[in-house]
């Protein structure tokens, strides 16, 4: 029986357990409480060019099996985790995924320039970012738009590049496509849920920036669907996010077509349970002489 | 910072609301200050662990005095003993060590009285003064007022006990009447802890802050929980709570 | 104080709760445990032409916090609805508003035609339906096509007409904006969201129809984002649906920007939740002086 | 249909992972295959109410017998004396009335014993055949076999009581020795009722089966629980759980 599974050319996993981005920040602190080394991989917060400070507090809701987020994407910026975080993250022997993100074409551009060193396995682009030069859409949103901005980071960097598309779109099988095109190495599906919070005792929103992100076990009946479809109109390998908890998600998200899978809000209630997914996936293939990861990568039975 | 199993030895009732929890539990020690996360449901109701700071963490027992205020201490008020709680912790900073010459003043108010009455119960000097809405709302009395070295002072809203007013106005008179300088920690509502660092500032005492905020993770990786300072965005969870109270743009 | 609420020209619902469709069928089984004129409104059933079978079970599966479903608009048609359901319906001192649905642009006119009869105050078109003539994608996806869809009923009937709007889609002002120039007197916001669930012990979609749609409080914060989103833009009233149970939520949704609410999952559990939701609105509104449903409509503060 | 709070009066273990509830509750009259939907939890874990046979509803007692599956069961069978349950029902259409000269087959297995016992204790009459994996898993043995005019036949998958094998083998047994017409009341397995159906058809017995379908509503209004018959789609909730057997395309 073998966890292993190559994401992209060159990336093995150990297991098909990576962080999300996000909620794991530079790994710093999870590695307080285990050895890193057992993930399948890490994926750090999202960076960009500069350093940035993310939105006005609350950023985060509880809600009904989940939460939402509006932290803003507050990061230390490219060149401070290239100094300072990266080498740290190097003792560990588990591939370093690094998410970043940009205002307009041309610091996705410039930040995957940077990424472009040792230490660092993969780039996952995350796309629901506003285009400040396009009146704001989502680069995420219209396959067009998409297909251009993954090209122009897929000329800059020769590291494998992971595509991180957005959930709320018309056909997500569109913007897949246009990724793999484009030049993907590998599809992350999904990010969060626009949502809000409101509270009905100050009639304000719950969140400073007024509206977040939905992610958590509240919306892993959605990214279930989105993975699904999206495994059936690409050739490139699919990682599954959305409100993963346990190694029967994993395997339900292996079998609808993912090759690895993220988690985020669940380890932010229970940092250890990257431990007991990775024995449970690992447990579950053993006893049901399941050889390797392929061997449940899109095999759900129709 | 360990995750590990507490399991509810008591779980008492100790003033109007509030609750002290005292759990079989092997935490690596802690100081004054810090904090832990408990995980109060066994499904996803709610989702997410909660913050108590850590009232004592020894001879394997960890303490937390705590009120209830909604879904998850009501659960939390619902434990037996023998019931297993998830604890994540020791969290945050403490409180700095004090080796100095000055007078201690302690600042509680409301929730805020536990990583206070911590810290008192660990110097064993000083002058401790904490704010409530009234009377039936002090917990602990008796534990708090023999407190060798400790000097109370309470201030009730209603005046039902000790003077009648905020924790503030009781600090204003008190350093006053200190000869000598002043060191200060407090922890309560934001309007309290506003009013102490003002009233230290004045003074040129040193201001020790605790500062609550919604923790969602509350080991430092979702950037939930920062607090603007003088040096930027600052995680409440891993660089706090405690502040030095200067440095706090309230 | 006065909960009634205009939702239409001529439709005034005694207070802003009303039944959502598919989760209260014609009305009978929920007259047993509690007088139907208390609701502000019934929704009655999605109908088509002809009556139509559904999807095979299982059609429904619980998920966290809320349900999956694919009943596949079950229902006995649009003849048998007016010759067999709307007299008992007509017993009650409620608006009934019908809500339908069509294959093809011809459906939609030919069934809205069959409602324009005497008890029923306003229609409601669910538009997440694929269109068979255009390759099976949804009316609710594109503004033109629902712009077109919308126009062609709105010529057919004299009754109000609400669109229902599908969740998962690029923009939801778009979408609001093209059903409203294209007449429509309120819209509805939203349907179900697209989701699966599988079952890891027998690597099997849980649901005869492989995916369905996930409603109930956890897709609440989303939807509340959506009603958010379409009140900005829009000058006709909005009804909002998704994961609304208790009276705290409809006050939400209010402020968001509802003028009336659907209640439906949880009603499936608890078919009182009706009464306490409506009698905790009218506390609500009495307790803080409000004197009506327009003084909380859309009054977030921001 | 009403609903109405329950109130645990008992809630004890009778076999195997088999627990019997009596709820003080004022149900209005039901008949036996009627059942209730009953809210387990408080939050939305799980969030829907969950579908349980009528066994007895008497004196303002509301019984359930129940097997604990998932989620929902343990939470159910966590339930102590004074803890409240809300109850929805009667729900759906029971067996028919029995007042031919037939002898009556009934036949239970696993979680289809509750609503065939009550049609039992209520009719008085007849063979009562009972297939279970094993001994240990038969709850209220001594109530079945004390039933006034009903006789009980095993079947043990394990052969540890009765007939080792399944009900269905009694049943073919039982069917050729009894002179005169049968009627046959069925609940369990699908497989079971297949082939309890099939044996009705071969001998000419009328035959009512209770379904279980997954319930979301219970009281007809999201035809989420529809079953294929001769005459179209039919609600298991509301049109059944009780059919007649030659109606359903098993
Ligand atoms: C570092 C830290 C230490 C704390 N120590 C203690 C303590 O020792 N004893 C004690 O009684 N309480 C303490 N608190 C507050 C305690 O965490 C909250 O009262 C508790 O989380 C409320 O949970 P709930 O589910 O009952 O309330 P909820 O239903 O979640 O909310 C009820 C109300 O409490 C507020 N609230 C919820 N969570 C938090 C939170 N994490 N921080 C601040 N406000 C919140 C909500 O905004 C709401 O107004 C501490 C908080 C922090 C951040
Ligand atoms: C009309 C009717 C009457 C019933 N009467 C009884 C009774 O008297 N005693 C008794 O012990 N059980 C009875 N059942 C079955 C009982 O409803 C289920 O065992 C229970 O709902 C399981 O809930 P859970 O949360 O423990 O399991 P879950 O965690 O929800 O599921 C565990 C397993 O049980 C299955 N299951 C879940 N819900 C249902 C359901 N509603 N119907 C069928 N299978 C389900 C699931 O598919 C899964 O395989 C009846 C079911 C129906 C439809
Ligand atoms: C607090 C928080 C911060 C996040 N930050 C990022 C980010 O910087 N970049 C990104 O691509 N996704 C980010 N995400 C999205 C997660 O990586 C993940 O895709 C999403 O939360 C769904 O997965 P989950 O349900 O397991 O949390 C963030 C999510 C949370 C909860
Ligand atoms: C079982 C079921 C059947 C439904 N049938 C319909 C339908 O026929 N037409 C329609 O427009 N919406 C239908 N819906 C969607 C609901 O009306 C509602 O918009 C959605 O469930 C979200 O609200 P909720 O979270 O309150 O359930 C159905 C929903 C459920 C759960
Ligand atoms: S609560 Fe997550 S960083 Fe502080
Ligand atoms: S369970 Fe809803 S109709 Fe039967």
């Amino acid at each position: 029986m073998d966890t292993r599974v190559e994401i992209a050319k060159g990336v093995v996993l150990k297991n098909p357990v990576l962080s999300a981005s996000g909620t794991f920040a530079y790994g710093e602190e999870f590695s307080e409480i285990f050895d890193l080394s057992l993930l399948g991989g890490i994926i750090t917060k999202g960076l960009s060019l500069k350093p940035k400070k993310g939105n006005p507090c609350p950023r985060v809701f509880e809600t009904t099996a989940g939460m939402i987020n509006s932290i803003g994407l507050e990061n230390i910026g490219v060149d401070a985790f290239v100094q300072e975080k990266l080498p740290f993250l190097g003792q560990f022997y588990t591939p370093v995924i690094v998410n970043f993100f940009g205002n307009e074409e041309e610091e996705y551009e410039q930040v995957a320039a940077r990424l472009d060193v040792d230490g660092i396995s993969a780039l996952e682009m995350n796309v629901s970012c506003p285009n400040v030069k396009k009146g704001g859409i989502e680069f995420g949103k219209e396959p067009d738009i998409l297909y251009s901005l993954v090209s122009r980071v897929r000329s800059i960097t020769r590291k494998p590049l992971f595509v991180k598309l957005s959930p709320m779109v018309k056909d997500i099988r569109e913007m897949a496509l246009a990724a793999q095109e484009a030049g993907a190495d590998a599809l992350t599906c999904a990010n969060t849920i626009p949502a809000m919070a409101i509270d009905e005792t100050t009639w304000r929103p719950v969140l400073g920036n007024i509206t977040g992100g939905l992610s958590g076990p509240a919306i892993k009946p959605v990214a279930l669907k989105l993975v699904f479809d999206v495994y059936q109109c690409v050739n490139i390998p699919v990682i599954a996010s959305g409100g993963i908890a346990t190694y029967r998600d994993v395997i339900q998200f292996l079998l609808a077509g993912a090759s690895a899978v993220e988690v985020g809000s669940a380890s932010l209630r229970d940092p250890m349970c990257f431990i007991s997914i990775i024995e449970g996936t690992a447990a579950y293939m053993k006893e049901h002489s399941i050889e390797s990861v392929a061997e449940l990568t899109g095999k759900l039975i129709i | 910072m360990k995750e590990v199993r507490g399991v509810v030895r008591d779980n008492t009732r100790v003033a109007h609301d509030t609750f002290l929890l005292s759990l079989d539990c092997d935490l690596p020690v802690s100081r004054p200050g810090q904090f832990v996360m408990l995980q109060v449901a066994c499904g996803y109701e709610p989702f997410l662990r909660r913050p108590f700071a850590i009232l004592g963490n020894q001879a394997r027992t960890l303490e937390i005095l705590y009120k209830i205020k909604g879904h998850g201490t009501r659960l939390l008020a619902e434990k037996r003993t023998g019931d297993n709680v998830n604890v994540l912790g020791p969290l945050g900073k403490g409180f700095s060590v004090h080796d100095g010459e000055e007078t201690i003043v302690y600042m509680a108010g409301g929730t805020g009285l536990p990583p206070i009455l911590s810290l008192a119960e660990n110097l064993r000097q000083g002058i401790l003064i904490l704010g409530v809405q009234s009377k039936d709302q002090i917990p602990l009395l008796s534990r708090i007022s023999s407190l060798p070295g400790v000097e109370l002072k309470l201030a009730t809203i209603d005046g039902s006990c000790g003077r009648m007013g905020l924790a503030t106005d009781v600090l204003d008179d008190v350093v006053c009447n200190v000869s000598g300088s002043v060191k200060i920690y407090a922890c309560g509502p934001k309007g309290m802890l506003l009013a102490t660092s003002e009233c230290a500032k004045r003074i040129g005492a040193w201001c020790e802050v605790s500062l609550e905020e919604f923790m969602s993770c509350g080991f430092g990786v979702c950037t939930g929980c920062v607090v603007e300072t003088t040096g930027g965005n600052r995680r409440v969870c891993r660089e706090g709570p405690v502040f030095n109270a200067q440095e706090i743009l309230f």
